[in-house]
């Protein structure tokens, strides 16, 4: 195979990849494809020729793969993408938080750590943050702990009237519970 | 026309509707002036395999099933005129109905082709987790509602009281839901359908039931009401209840 | 602001977004930067330089914006990078039920189902794994129930720049005079 057939195959794969192309992944994706250059003898040509074309990108090599990703110069209009962002992104923990405060709200920090089984500081901090949670009032109990519920932007994004709207439980063991059937 | 039905056959089919417009193509038959006792003969032993084969969706024939029966008995009576008022094709609701699923039928079908045709495609998706960021942990991209839900039970089965959430699997037969039918209907000459299905907690006994129902419908041990199609089904005690 | 330097922005942009990048998107980046050109003249002047530099991917129209696709004939080396149930094609009980919800959103499973005359919870199930179909709040009426609807990656999935741009619905009548055609 050609270097410029292996080049565009490569970038295809850069461009595709949800995370850092790796040697073995590379191979996997060629299958029986011969000859094949070694990645890293690739990923030089390809990045001379987006230096050379003076491209807002470049290929970095992170995690033992190498990754597409922008000069540190459009930084400034980048970080524009993720201001108040369309698509919510977080975390697996903070995800986790989120859940446990949608659907046992109002809770304490101690009620969230009980389920989780973890320290939920930093969750939580980020959900604040991003002002998908608040702080409301206290506990009545003897360490009057801070209590934290969904805020109204939380409902905006999830096209809620109100937290009673969120789906049951229930309601999703009948769409996750399908297969019964067919043990009959 | 005695071709019998496959298990195959039965499977390719999407519904009690889908297999009824395959009937209606298989045979040429007119949709406007559908021959319910034919067509209600010829689904009947779809069903009935379907019942054999314990498939998924039997209860949903079955429901098919007893509309089809009804038509063909209501086509039965002597047309009488009363008065200015028209009277509706027994058949006209079905047929709507069957128009209206051959409609997204066929729209899934541009769906797919769309599908074929964007699917070599691979959009470009930028590292889920940022190379500037220190933090390692993954991001997830685009959290739903359901996945907030999902997240939820997830936790709620790994971290707390697992004690009761400890189901029995249920063992349920058939016959042992004929007899609980026999004796609802012993006590009370007719019950709903809805009702019935309210004190069930598994789908499995769900279905089980539909197909008691079925049985006791074919040996006429109970007759089945309903006043519109998909509405909910009156159950009631047959000719030969009891037997 | 030069139209190379725009490009370069742009390409920027395209690399770095989770998402289609909108006209109003590339404005809010951009912040007070001026003069800039329309989003998709300097798509256009980007687009005819991949594709004069045999680039192995090309910006797509969707969801309303902008996103960079890999070329087709790059699938076979791709899709590598995939686990298989990453792209597995939809059934058709699942392309029957994202039909439904495609013409008639917001609806409830009951609406899926009186439509299709069968219960479509698996349906509806991998919909919302491949999260094509989204939960958006509650129905108005006695039973409360959730209300689907199509997500943007429902849009994404078969490259519809809006639900505009679904395929038409055929009418009641042009599928009874076909039928009728048939039959004489």
């Amino acid at each position: 195979m050609e270097i410029n057939e292996l080049k565009q195959i490569v970038e295809a794969l850069l461009i595709a990849t949800p995370e850092p192309l790796t040697e073995t992944r590379f191979k996997a994706c060629m299958g029986r494809a011969e000859p094949v250059l070694p990645l890293d003898e690739i990923i030089e040509e390809l990045q001379a020729e987006y230096s050379a074309s003076d491209r807002a990108f470049f290929i970095k090599e992170v995690a033992g793969g190498y990754q597409l990703v922008t000069k540190a110069e459009y930084e400034i209009f980048v970080k524009g993408l993720f201001s108040k962002s369309g698509k919510l992104r977080l975390s697996q923990a903070a995800l986790e938080t989120l859940a446990i405060v949608s659907y046992r709200q109002p809770v304490t920090r101690n009620d969230i750590e009980a389920i989780r089984g973890v320290s939920s500081d930093s969750s939580l901090r980020t959900l604040l943050d991003r002002k998908l949670l608040e702080i409301r009032g206290r506990d009545d109990g003897p360490g009057r702990a801070l209590l934290y519920r969904t805020s109204i932007e939380f409902l905006q994004y999830f096209g809620l009237n109100s937290v009673k709207d969120l789906p049951k439980l229930r309601e999703v063991e009948d769409i996750l519970s399908e297969d019964q059937g067919e043990l009959v | 026309m005695m071709i019998k039905p496959h298990r195959i056959d039965l499977e390719m089919f999407e519904g009690p509707l889908d297999l009824l417009l395959f009937l209606i193509k298989r045979d040429e038959l007119n949709i406007y002036d559908i021959p319910v006792a034919q067509i209600t003969k010829d689904f009947l032993e779809y069903v009935n395999l379907a019942k054999e084969l314990k498939l998924h969706s039997a209860g949903d024939f079955v429901l098919m099933a007893a509309t089809l029966m009804k038509i063909k008995a209501r086509m039965l009576l002597p047309i009488e005129a009363d008065g200015d008022e028209e009277i509706e094709d027994p058949r006209t609701e079905l047929m709507n109905m069957l128009l209206e699923y051959k409609r997204y039928k066929e729209a899934a079908g541009a769906f797919s082709n769309l599908e074929r045709v964007e699917r070599p495609h691979y959009y470009h998706i930028p590292g889920a987790w940022d190379p500037q960021q220190e933090d390692k942990t993954a991001i997830l991209e685009d959290i739903k509602l359901y996945d907030i839900m999902l997240t939820f039970r997830y936790l709620l089965k790994n971290y707390e009281e697992p004690v009761t959430h400890s189901v029995a699997i249920e063992e349920v037969t058939m016959s042992e839901q004929v007899g609980f039918l026999n004796g609802l209907l012993q006590a009370k000459t007719s019950l709903k359908f809805s009702s019935l299905l309210e004190q069930f907690e598994s789908r499995l006994i769900v279905v089980v039931t539909f197909l008691a129902i079925l049985e006791m419908l074919r040996g006429r041990q109970i007759k089945v009401k309903q006043t519109k199609l998909f509405d909910d089904l009156l159950l009631s005690r047959g000719a030969e209840f009891g037997n």
